[in-house]
Parts: C-alpha cells; structure tokens; sequence
C-alpha cells in the first residue's frame, strides 16, 4: 500500500520536479517565471506532434526542447531585451501557447481537443533488474519511465551546478545583487537569457513526461496547473534545490494520497483540498518555528 | 604622460551636467585624491573611468591611448579596478566567494573551495585584515565590507586602483593600516584614484589632488604645496571650520535612561550585555567603539527596529521599552539610522515624500486621511532651503541624490520636526566637510536648546569634536565612561580596545 | 507650471499603438492560415466592439470584472506582495453575495444589494486574511499560499453549491437571487449593468488611497523598500496584513458585481479567470488606477471584438487568445526606456566599427 | 406567420452553441457537432457552431444568432437557462433549444436526457462482467468504480445511476467513486484510474470528459475496462471500453431539425429522452463478442423494466 502510494507519487511528481527544478534557475537568476507552464505546455504538444509524425522518441525530445526554448527565446526578448515585465511576458508565454496549441491542432491536423492515435509513440516504464532484490525500495523505484529516472538525475546535476560551478556562482550573484554581478563584469543579461533556457529545457521534459510518459496524447491545456504548483514548489523549498524536490515531491505525495482517500465518506471536495491545505500548514509551521525567538521588528526582505 | 587622462568629458542625465569638460590627470605611480563637495560629481567621473556609466562626450585615455570602456570587464582588462562607494557585494555569498567573484578558482568544472579559501586567507593576510573568509556578507558590520570590497580588486592585480570614500566606514587604526597598504601598493607599481572627504587622510597620503566643484575641475594641486584648510576653501569655495565651536554644557533634567539593556539572539549570543546610561538635557552623549561591539544592536533597540530581550528604556519618565519607531518618533525622538539607504531613505521615492516618511501621520502634511500636496511641497522647498540640499531636480527620487545631499535629507526631516532627542548613528558617514560642519551645527544648536543628542560614531574625532560626555562600548557592554574634554584619544583607544586597567598594560609593557 | 511635453506625449501614444498593430499583422497572417479573411475578421471585431451603443457597453461590461479584478492586484502588487490569489477571493466575495442575495428576502433594493457587496467584501476580505496573516506573523510566501488557497476557494464554492445551496435543476448553481440583489443594466439588449458603476468608484477610491492617504503612502514604501517602512514607523506586518484584506476585499467586489450584475446566482466556476487577467491588467496599468481602467478597457475590447469575430466570421477561438498573447507581449515592453538603450546601443556598435 | 407557409422551399437555419468544454471533448459537444452535420447533410440545411469563451457571453451568443436570423438556436450549455429565459421572448419568431435543463417559455424548447437510466444499465453490465472469469480483462473481485470530473449533482446523477445498476445485479458489489477536479487533467484521470483498478475495480466507468482519456490510457495498460460516456467512445481503445453510455444528443439535434421543418416543434416545449430514444448502451463492437448472450439479455430486461416503471433509478440532480 505504502509501496503503491510512493511510487504513484514518484510519478505524479515528475513532471512537476522537472518544471520545478528548470524554475529554480530563473528563480535564483531573479527572473520571476510564470511562464512555466506555458513552457511545459508547449513542449508536451511538440513532443506529441513529433512523435506522430517521426515515431521516434528521441525525435520528440529534440521537438520538444526546440519548441519550448523558442517560446523561452520570446520571453527573453520581450522580459529581458526589451525590459518587459517578467510576469506579463510570462502570463503572455501562457495564453500564447494554450492558443497556439489549440490553434495549430485545428487548423494543421483538423482536431480539436484531444490528439491521440495509435502512430504516437510514448515512452516505455524501465524496468532494473537489481531494483527487484531490494524490498520497499525496490518497487517504489521500480518501473517507472525514463524521466523519472532522468529527473532524479537532473535534481542532483542542477544541485551541482548552482552550488558548486562558476556558472551556478554566476546565477545567484545576478540574482542576488545585479550591481555586483555587473560590477565585476558578469554579463547579467546573458545569465539571465540562460537561465530562461534551461528552465525551458526542463519543461520541455516535464511536457513531454505528461503527454509521452504519464500518457500518450495531448489534450488541451493538459498542464492543468502544474507549472504554478512548481513555481510554489521553488518558494516552498526556499529556492535550495532540495527542498524544491522535496516539496515537489510531497505535492505528488499528497495528490496520491487524496486520490486514494476519495473512496472515505467525506465530500469529494475536502478531500480533494488536501494537497493544498497540507502544503499551506506545512509551511506555516516551518514559518512559525523560525519565528521563534526572532527579535527583528517588520516583515523581512525576501 | 599620464596613465589617466580625460578629455573634456562631460557627462548629463538629462538636463543636469554632473561632470562638465573634465580633464583629468594622473601619473603613473601616484596616488591622487579628489575631493569636492557631496554632489560635486567626483562619483560620477569614476564610474565613467570603470565603465558603470557612458559618458555624455568627451574621451577617456589611458596609458595613452583612446579607450571606449563600455562595461566593468573592459576596465579590469585595462587595469583599473574600483571599489565602490556603495558596496557591490552579495549578502548571502561568503567572503572568498565575494572576492572571487569572476575568478572562481576551478579543478575541471567544480569550483575548488579548498583553495579559494586558501588563497583570500592569504590575501587577507598579507594585508593584514582582520577578517574570516568564511563569513557570509550578510553577517558582517559594514567596515568588513569595505575591506572585502579592496581585498577583491587587490586580488584582481589591476594597474590603477580607483577607491571611492573607502575610509568612510572604517576605524581609525583600519585607516591607518589602509593607507599604509596604499603607500605599499604606490611603492609596488600602482597607480591610485582615492576619493575623501577626510582631508588628513588626503595630506596624510596622497602626491597630488584634483578638486572638483559642481561638477568642474577647480584645481590640480601638488598635496605638498596646500594646507586642509587651503583644501577646504578650495572645495567649498569659502572658509570652513574644521572643528566646530561650542559652549559650555548646561546640563539638565534625565531625559533618556537605558537600564540592564540585553540582547539574546536565537543563537543564545548576547548581543548586548547590561548596557546602562542616561542622556541629560543639553548634552551630546557619544557613543564611541569599534564597529562590531554592539552599537547597531544597541541602536535598532532604542529606535524600534529590534525588541530587547531585557531591561528597561525610559524616556521622560515613560517607560518606552520596545516601543516601535512609530510611538518612538511620536514621542519626540528624532533617528538618524545608520544604514542611509536601508533605513534612512527610499530611493525610489521623491525627495519629497522622503522627506515625510515618519511623520507621514502626522498632520504637517494635511489631515491623516488626506493628504494636501501643497503642504508636502511647501515642506520640501523649505527642507532644501534650510538644510541646504543639492538637488538636481526637486521633483526627483531621493536615488540621484549624491551620498552626502542623501544624508542631509534625513537630518532635515528628523530634526525639522523639532525633536527633544536625536538619535544619530553615523550622522556624518561619507559627508563633506562643508555638510559635516553644517550637521555639527546643527546638533549642537539642539544640545544649546536643551535638548540632547545621542551620537554614535566610528570617527574618533567626530565623537570627540561632539560630545560632552562618551562611553565605549565593547564586546556588547559599556566599558567606561570619560568626559570628554578632558579625555585623550589614547585613552579612548584603550578603553576601545577592551582594556580599562590601564596600569596593567604600563606594569606589563 | 510644468510644460505639457506634446513630443513625449504623442511618444508615448505611438509606443501604445505600435504594438497593437504588429500583434494584428501576425494574427491576420494566422487568419488567413485558418482559411478565414482577416479584413472581414477585424472589421467584424471592430464593429462588435465599438460600433453602436450595444456594442460599446458590451465592451464595457467585458471591461468590468477585470477592473476590479485589476485594482485588487495593484493594492498588493503595489505593495510587493503577490497576492495571486485574486480568483478565489472573488469566489468566495461571489458566494457570499449571492448567499445573501437568495436568502434575505423582503428588503428594499438598494440595500439588499449593498448588503450583498458587504458580505461580498468581507468574504473577499478574510479569506486572504489567511494569506496575510501568514506573511505577516510568519513570513510565509504569499505567492505559494495565494496560489494554494485558490484550489481551496474553488473547491469550497462547488461544494457548498453543489450540495448545500443546490438549486435542484440539474447544473452546479445554487438558487436564484432575489430580485431586489439585481444590480440593474442600462439598457435591455446588453449585459452592462451598475456593476460597471460600481467598478469605476473602486477605480476612485483606489486612485484616492494611493495618492491622498496615509495607506497609499505606506504601500508605496513598503513596495519599494520594507526596512525603510519599518524604520519610519510603519508596521510593516500590521500593514502587510491590511493590505492584504484591502485586495481581498476589492476582489470580493468583483464576484459581487459578477453575481449580482450578471448571473443573479453563484454558479461554479463562473469565472474564466478573471484572478488571471487582473493580474495582466495590474501591470500593463503599471498599478495604478487609471491605467488599469485603460488597460481593462483594450482588454474589453479585445474580447467582446473577439467573440463577434468568433461569432459572425467563424475565426477559431483559440486564434484570438494568440493575438492577445502577442498583444499582451508587445504592450509589456517599456518602450520609452529601451528605446534609448537601443539607441545608445547602436550609436556604440557604429563607432566601434568606425575606429577599427 | 410567415414560416410555416414558405416551409417547403425554404432552407432553415440552424445554429449551436457549445457548453463550456468546447468542441473536441469527443463526448457531449462533439456529440451535438455531429447532429448538426447530419442535419447540414441530409437536411439540406445552414448550419452554424460557436463556442462562446465563457458563461457570461452566453446572452451575447444567443441574442447574436436570434438576429442574424437562425430558426433554431441551440444551447448545449445549461448555464444559459437564465439567459434563455430573458432572450426567447425578445425573439418570437426564433426557436430555441436547451438541454439537461428546463426552461419554461414558449419558444424553447427543453430537452432532458435520462443519464441516470442509461447509467443504470452500465452499472448492470458492469457488474455482470466483473466476476466474469471467461473474459480475460476482469478479475473475480467484486469491485467497479467511476470517476467524475468536478463533484456535481449532474455528474453524480451519472454515478448513482451506475451504482444502482451494479446493486441491482449484485448488491454485494462495491462502486469506488472518485473525482479528478477537472474535466481536462487527463494524467491525474490515468492515476485516479491506476488507483481503483489497483484497489480491485476492473470497470471504470468514466464521467470526466478530457480526463476521460486518461482513464482510457489506464484500462489499456492494465487491460482492463473503461465504460465511455455521451457518444460512442468504443472506438477509441477497441476491447477495452466495455460500452459508452451514450446520450444521443446527435439524435435529438437531427429529431429537433425535422419538427423545425416539419413545423411541429412549436409544440414541443419539454422533451424526455429515455432509454430508447436518448440514453443508451452503444452497439459494443468490439466487445459484444467477449460477452454471454444471457447479459445482453438481461440488459434488454431491464430496460424494459425501467420504461415499464418496474425500475426506479433515482435522478440526483433533481432534489
Ligand atoms: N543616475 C542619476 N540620475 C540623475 N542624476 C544623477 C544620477 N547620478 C548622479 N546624479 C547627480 O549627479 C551629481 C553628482 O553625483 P555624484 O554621485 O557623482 O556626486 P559625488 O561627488 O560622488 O558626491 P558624494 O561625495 O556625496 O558621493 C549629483 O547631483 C547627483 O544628484
Ligand atoms: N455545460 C453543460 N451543459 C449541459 N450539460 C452539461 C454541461 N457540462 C456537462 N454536461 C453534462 O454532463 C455530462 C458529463 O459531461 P462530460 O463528462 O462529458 O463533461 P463535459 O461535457 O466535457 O464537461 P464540460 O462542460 O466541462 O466540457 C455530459 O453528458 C453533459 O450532459
Ligand atoms: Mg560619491
Ligand atoms: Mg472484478
């Protein structure tokens, strides 16, 4: 049970891990990214469409990202280049792409709604031999498909880049202090451009874990949310590429947990608000807990 | 030849000329000082040299030959390196992170931190700095910060080393040792750019002085050949008193009491320890101590910024313990914080609504739910006037505001609403002397009117010149009382050392 | 007296129109993709939104809730705090209007209605007393709990619609309002109604707490820079908190007028995301007041032109959220700040070329 | 009244306008899309279908389309019934056409589908089939379930529907019920899925419209079934989707088209599809072979039963 709880978790939570972790980087270059979701989107769609006309998975990936870094080029432009606001652009990257998507479906392919067909290829659960020997572990990790393994590897990379490379000193110098970063020759608007990127990248993954992984289909505005939970996945985690997974994760947690619980004599709506309440306590607690002793008058300067 | 030379370069924003057909000279190998009035522009010109900012017309040589320096990388390619008047540092990085910032030292892709601490622990020492690379910046007093900020171009090895008000924020004795290692850098090779208002400073080290005044140059001079007070009249263009006359003290009632102040933070670290004093009518209390001892704690708690864990603050007889700086100032106690532009200022906003932000409720600018913007102008026009600020354009933010005019803003604003106490802290840091006489008047025109005044300053002298009575603070505590004018600055030395038994060093040296 | 400034002034106007006309030359170029012809597509969005009486208050009343919706995420974004949580509020203010609007019976017009908009408010108000609270006391992220509470809102709407105040006739809405909670329309063959009216009062009284109070004093600080406000007396949590209701409360309004104005009953997921488009609406309005009623007025515009163009020429639906998307792109780009770095920018490449 | 006399030669128009899902939702819209196109082919008439962006345009929508002078303007969106009732006497000469929802004025007319029954026979296959051991696609546990999209009384109507089908044959068997909180999340419609069929369920019966092909994908990869909902959903996994509830709402647009023709609609103000002429089990092409003849059977049965009377199935919606 605890078992099958985890590893629906695990699932549920990677294409939320993905965009999250892909978020955290704008997040610390100090480029507020709404546009996740928009990303995500985009990149789920691509990734479909790509593979319904290649069959080949690999050829969705590359579709995927391609797609997914021109909207995060247009974010650039518009937020970085032209000094629009981040979260307007973002907002448009959204509307944008839902429209696009829809628009493209109809117009290109003559769907509406749903694109699903047998042509489209997802990816296939990896199943490690190894995995089978060690209890408890073993099936939570076991079988899933391939980004979930690939985000578990990417949550340790990006770890290792924004902590222990220049790049990543980069990242948080601009975030943290543009004047300083510029001060010392840091090409802040580069670092910025990047980080939109690789939060573009990440997406793109995140995208095509729902539609090629999770499912095979695309169905409109299947994001459903997913990138603002990310973006408070990042808040949650205080910006530390842990606690995004963390709390990343503990949103999967919570939505298995909900769904497994709606069989309980309670109105489907409550139980439904668990996820959301929980994260709510969760983190007024860790607030309070900190306010402990706190001397400093005044609400402090995030 | 000279290493720097500028050409007739002049920079405006918008209408307003702040470098005016500047033609700078600096040789080789020498340190050069400029001075000028809060304002005069001297910012400005050096920002243009480190690529900060583009100027209007005019050219920029250096060793020689034409140069477009567009960003920062284009100046440190070319040698120069400048430290900033206000910092540039990241709060949550650590120290070596700080100045290595640009120059990470790497084994493959990761960032070997090993020898980066390695190599700034070096650094450190061997200009003899007293600080831990391992410190974040968000935890250290200001003073650190001036040091990492020259430790990071010092490691950069560039030719010319521009410093901008670097002694502002330091102790007497880290000025000393800050212009000792300037000396070794000018015998090492170095050319150096220093901005001061502290005119010794400028005897005490540089070989030559341009001056700058409203954004012109008025004069190069060879140091030898000029006095301070040749300086003084030079930037200000009239006389000024370096020292600033005062009567005899008539002392009054108690007005301000802290009694067993303590500060324990979450760390279970006693940030003050029993501190106890009292501020009389129509005197100027000094607080006097290193950085780092607890004047700041001691500050935020008396202005309502940080709530103490135990004691007592009186004011009038009123028990005003952990009162926020809203009640603080309604009671008739104006602050001068010493952060300027984290406490003091905002610099997005007008000069004009700076210069309520405080008294904002009060109905100097209308009735509490209105707002009459005649008044709020009024109010601002008179502040410029009488406080004499420098202002491009009224109507602007409070960020064009040179650092010193900035300054000035706040004491207009706190001392304007005629308070029977004045909290200063720092009230001159980065000030001219024009501005600094100008603010020493004013304070002790308050103590002249039976009012008081508690002053802390990192600046000896300032302290001194002030103050009728001081107490140094150490490690938290109050370790002694003098009087000052029969105190020496030896004395306060020691006592700012931790040291009270004077005799025990005597016997022991 | 200060000059008027006719160059930067007629500046300004053509930065704002610029990128409108560049956002309709791709959409038109996407229409004719579409098989459709865009001068019978625009033309049709043209008269449906400004062309008569009925088609400019349609525009209007496209323009009302994402006035108010609008002004709400000024007070806060004013203020530095991202309550994005506008959408549930105004579910909850919509509720609690309606709830007051089917269960009062009896009662003079006027006063039910204002009756309604006070429950309205103070639903609006407390729920994101949470958020606030939060912040305040704990300094816990708005955005995150905002974004959470939103689902909450949501799902506590349906429920009690669903099952308390079920109207029994077969669709998630509960039982009608009575009919002294109308707010009325101004004329029979368009949907505006008082809301509109009421929308342009909050546009007054926000414009009037920025500019003349205290409050609006202290937003503007503590937007800008928190430890100042501390420092000068402001109570940054204490304000945090208000500030928070104050946008909540404005939300509240929102649903009231939606409810009251539009659809005399609380119907689950009444809105298309009107939380969302407040938000765009606050910023392209830069926060304040009066240009956020420009901002929301294109966006009237845009929409009610949008459905006509849908309605009379067949343009796919999704073809007018592009051109918004793109619309909303252009406009985010402070074009009078760039402009001179791209100059600058220019001049610099041409006399780099010119030395070497 | 000049309609009824030019009728013969006269080419009618008919227009639709979509509930919030839009078209593409393969179920409900799509559904009423296809009627519509009958009615272009074999009627000969105008046809139009607009999807306003949001319930408050829906006044806009249909005032637009009574002036541009449609005959039959038809809402698929229930939350127009309040509008309708303002809009339809503005335009007498129109006729208009709401569904699931009554709206009492003379030029409109109501049609309402009895889901519920048709549920009720869903709910009876299911549980005929779910301790099947001669189909390889269920299992010998009594377990069914079904997934709505957002908790409503109208989604529930379904539900309970299904519920009292499967309790007819078995009131032993157990209806997990769960709800994905949107009608187009469909991953969270596959893990809601995957979590019932891993608690026993082998029918799921499938309420969610987006979602639904979510739950589709999940009956694929653990082979078992998924029921589909409003039009014949068969085909999109064949073998795995036992049946579709279907609501015919194709049949009642094209049974609308020719009353409008044949000038007898005028009459209709309230029309109640049952089993027979509006909710029903689609033909199961691709799973009729997989089932013993006594199911269908008993399926017949109990459909007489209902029209009878015999069976009540209780409407939720109308409490
Ligand atoms: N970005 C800006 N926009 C407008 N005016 C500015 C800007 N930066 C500086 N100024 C103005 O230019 C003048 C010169 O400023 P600068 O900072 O160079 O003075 P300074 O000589 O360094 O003074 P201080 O000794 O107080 O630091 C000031 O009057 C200031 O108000
Ligand atoms: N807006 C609506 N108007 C009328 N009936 C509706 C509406 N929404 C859902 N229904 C009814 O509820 C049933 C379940 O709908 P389904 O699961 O297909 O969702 P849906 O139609 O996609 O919902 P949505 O309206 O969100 O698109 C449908 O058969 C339909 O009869
Ligand atoms: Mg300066
Ligand atoms: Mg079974």
């Amino acid at each position: 049970m605890i078992e099958a709880i985890l590893h629906t978790s695990l699932r549920m939570a990677t294409p939320i891990v993905l965009a999250a972790l892909g978020g955290l980087f704008t997040h610390k270059a100090n480029v507020l990214n709404i546009a996740l979701e928009g990303m995500m989107l985009i990149g789920a769609f691509a990734g479909v469409i790509a593979s319904f006309a290649t069959g080949s998975i690999f050829i969705a990936i590359i579709s995927a990202i391609v797609a997914s870094m021109l909207f995060a080029l247009l974010f650039n432009v518009f937020g970085i280049t032209l000094k629009g606001n981040f979260i307007i652009t973002g907002l448009a990257v959204n509307i944008f792409a839902a429209g696009l998507t829809s628009f493209v479906l109809q117009v290109a392919f003559g769907r509406r709604g749903v694109f699903s067909d047998p042509k489209i290829v997802g990816t296939t659960p990896i199943h490690i031999e190894f995995l089978d020997k060690i209890p408890f572990i073993g099936p939570i990790l076991n079988n899933h498909s391939p980004m979930v393994y690939v985000s578990i590897i990417i949550a340790i990379l990006v770890y290792f880049v924004l902590n222990h490379t220049k790049y990543g000193i980069y990242v948080r110098a601009v975030g943290e202090n543009e004047e300083a970063a510029k001060a010392i020759g840091i090409k802040v608007n580069r670092i910025k451009y990047s980080t939109v990127y690789i939060s573009a990248i990440l997406c793109a993954l995140a995208g095509i874990n729902l539609s090629l992984g999770n499912l095979t289909m695309f169905v409109e505005n299947m994001t459903n949310g997913r990138g603002f939970i990310a973006l408070a996945a990042i808040f949650c985690g205080r910006g530390t590429t842990l606690g995004t997974y963390v709390f990343s994760f503990l949103f999967g947690f919570a939505d298995s947990i909900q769904m497994r619980l709606q069989n309980l004599n309670i109105p489907g709506t409550f139980i439904q608000m668990i996820p959301f309440i929980f994260i709510v306590l969760v983190l007024s607690i860790v607030g309070a807990v900190r306010m402990i002793g706190n001397l400093d008058r005044g609400i402090k300067d995030e | 030849m000279y290493i720097i030379e500028t050409k007739n370069l002049t920079k405006k924003f918008g209408d307003f000329t702040a470098n005016n057909n500047i033609n700078l000279q600096v040789k080789k190998g020498e340190i050069h000082a400029i001075v000028g009035e809060n304002g005069a522009g001297k910012s400005t010109l050096m920002n243009m040299l480190y690529g900060l900012l583009q100027p209007t017309e005019g050219e920029i040589l250096i060793k020689g030959k034409h140069v477009t320096i567009k960003n920062p990388r284009d100046a440190i390619n070319l040698g120069i390196g400048m430290v900033h008047q206000h910092f540039k540092l990241v709060p949550t990085f650590t120290i070596f992170e700080n100045i290595l910032l640009g120059d990470e030292l790497t084994k493959g892709i990761r960032i070997n931190k090993k020898k980066e601490i390695k190599v700034v622990k070096e650094l450190i020492d061997k200009y003899g700095f007293n600080i831990n690379p391992k410190d974040k910046i968000q935890n250290v007093p200001i003073g650190t910060e001036q040091r990492v900020e020259i430790l990071k171009m010092l490691y950069r090895n560039v030719d010319i080393l521009i410093l901008d008000e670097p002694t502002a924020v330091l102790t007497p004795q880290e000025v000393d040792e800050l212009l000792i290692s300037l000396n070794e850098l000018r015998e090492a090779g170095k050319t150096i750019i220093i901005i001061t208002h502290k005119l010794g400073e400028v005897k005490k080290c540089s070989d030559s002085v341009t001056v700058i005044r409203k954004g012109e140059i008025v004069s190069r001079v060879e140091t030898n050949d000029v006095t301070e007070k040749d300086l003084a009249k030079l930037m200000v263009g009239r006389d000024v008193l370096l020292q600033v006359e005062k009567s005899e003290a008539k002392i009054g009632e108690k007005l301000f009491t802290v009694n067993n102040l303590s500060v324990t933070n979450k760390q279970k670290i006693k940030l003050l320890n029993n501190v106890n004093f009292t501020v009389k009518r129509g005197e100027i209390l000094g607080v006097a101590g290193v950085e780092g001892n607890g004047q700041s704690q001691l500050i935020k708690v008396i202005t309502g910024l940080m709530k103490c864990t135990n004691g007592k603050i009186t004011y009038k007889g009123k028990n005003i313990t952990n009162y926020p700086s809203e009640k603080i100032r309604k009671l008739g106690i104006g602050i001068i914080p010493e952060d300027r532009y984290k406490h003091g200022l905002c610099r997005n906003m007008k000069i004009s609504e700076n210069l309520m932000a405080g008294y904002h409720d009060t109905n100097k600018f209308g009735s509490t739910y209105h707002y009459n913007y005649n008044k709020i102008k009024t109010n601002r026009d008179e502040l410029i006037d009488d406080f004499d600020i420098r202002v491009g354009s009224a109507d602007g933010n409070v960020g064009q505001l040179s650092g010193g005019n900035a300054q000035k803003v706040i004491i207009a604003r706190e001392l304007s609403m005629n308070p029977d106490l004045v909290i200063a802290s720092q009230p001159t840091r980065g000030v001219d002397i024009g501005s600094i006489e100008f603010i020493h008047k004013q304070l002790i025109k308050l103590r002249n009117d039976n009012k008081a005044v508690l002053v802390v300053s990192s600046e000896l002298s300032e302290i001194m010149n002030l103050s009728d009575r001081i107490i140094v603070m150490y490690k938290g505590s109050v370790i002694g009382e003098v009087n000052a004018k029969e105190t020496t600055k030896e004395e306060l030395g020691f006592l700012m050392a931790g040291i009270t038994d004077r005799s025990e060093v005597e016997n022991n040296g | 007296m200060a000059k008027i400034d006719y160059k930067q002034i007629s500046k300004r106007v053509f930065y704002l129109i610029l990128p409108v006309i560049f956002a309709f030359i791709v959409g038109a170029i996407l229409i004719i993709i579409s098989g459709h012809n865009p001068i019978e597509a625009y033309s049709a969005m043209f008269r449906g939104a400004l062309v008569g009486k009925s088609a400019l208050y349609n525009t209007l009343f496209s323009a009302t809730p994402i006035i108010v919706t609008g002004l709400a995420i000024s007070v806060a974004f004013k203020a530095n705090l991202f309550n994005m949580g506008v959408e549930g509020q105004m579910y909850l203010g919509a509720f609690a209007a309606a709830y007051v609007g089917f269960t009062l019976k009896g009662i003079p017009t006027v006063i039910h209605v204002l009756l309604c908009i006070v429950a309205a408010i103070i639903a609006g108000g407390l729920f994101a007393l949470i958020p606030g609270v939060l912040k305040g006391r704990f300094n816990v992220n708005e955005m995150v709990v905002t974004i959470m509470l939103n689902y909450v809102a949501i799902l506590l709407t349906d429920y009690l619609t669903n099952f308390v105040f079920y109207s029994g006739e077969g669709y998630a809405a509960t039982y009608p309002i009575e009919q002294s909670a109308y707010l009325p329309r101004f004329m029979k063959t368009s949907q505006l109604n008082f809301a509109f009216l009421i929308a342009i009062v909050m546009v007054c009284i926000v414009y009037y707490i920025f500019k003349y109070t205290r409050l609006g004093f202290e937003i503007k600080a503590i937007g800008h820079n928190v430890s100042f406000a501390e420092a000068t007396g402001m109570n940054t949590r204490k304000k945090t908190i208000i500030i928070m209701v104050v946008s909540g409360m404005l939300a509240g309004v929102a649903g009231a007028g939606e409810i009251l104005g539009v659809h005399h009953r609380f119907i689950a997921g009444f809105s298309p995301g009107y939380g969302w488009d407040g938000m765009t609406i606050a910023l392209l309005g830069k926060n304040n007041p009066i240009g956020i009623l420009i901002a929301a007025l294109f966006f009237g515009i845009l929409k009610n032109g949008g459905s006509t163009m849908e309605l009379m020429v067949g343009v796919p639906r999704s073809l007018i959220s592009i051109i918004q998307g793109l619309i909303i792109f252009f406009l985010a780009v402070d074009y009078l700040n760039t402009e001179f770095s791209f100059m600058s920018r220019l001049k610099l490449m041409f006399r780099r070329k010119v030395r070497s | 009244d000049t309609k009824d006399k030019d009728s013969e030669d006269k080419t009618f128009k008919v227009a639709m306008v979509t509930s919030a899902g839009g078209l593409g939702d393969r179920s409900y819209n799509d559904s009423g899309y296809e009627g519509l196109k009958k009615i272009e082919k074999d009627l000969g008439m105008e046809i139009k279908v607009v999807e306003p962006a949001d319930v408050s345009e829906g006044e806009k929508y249909l005032t637009e389309l009574a002036k541009a002078g449609y005959d039959l303007v038809c809402t698929l969106e229930y939350g127009h019934a309040d509008v309708l009732a303002t809009v339809a006497p503005q335009f007498p000469d129109t006729r208009f056409a709401i569904f699931n929802i009554v709206v009492d004025q003379p030029n409109v007319t109501s049609v309402i589908f009895k889901e519920h029954e048709g549920s009720f026979l869903a709910g009876a296959l299911a549980a005929m089939v779910t301790t099947d051991e001669s189909i390889d696609k269920t299992n010998d546990q009594k377990v069914i379930s079904a997934i709505g999209g957002v908790q409503s009384p109208g989604i529930d109507k379904f539900i309970v529907g299904y519920e009292e089908g499967a309790k007819y044959i078995d009131p032993e068997i157990k209806v997990l019920k769960g709800y994905s909180n949107s009608f187009g999340d469909p991953a969270k419609g596959k893990e809601l899925a995957l979590v019932q069929i891993d608690q026993g369920s082998d029918v799921v019966y499938q309420i969610a419209g987006g979602t639904g092909e979510g739950i589709f994908e999940a009956v694929k990869d653990k082979n078992v079934f998924a029921i589909g909902v409003d039009s014949d959903q068969d085909y999109i996994v064949p073998g795995n989707i036992l049946t579709s509830m279907m609501k015919r709402l194709d049949m009642a647009m094209v049974m609308l088209a020719e009353k409008l023709e044949d000038g007898t609609i005028d009459d209709q103000n309230l029309i109640e599809l049952g089993l027979k002429e509006g909710t029903e089990l689609s033909p199961m092409e691709h799973t009729k072979d997989m089932l013993k003849q006594e199911y269908l059977d008993k399926l017949e049965e109990i459909k007489e039963k209902i029209s009878n009377g015999e069976i009540k199935v209780t409407d939720v919606s109308k409490e």
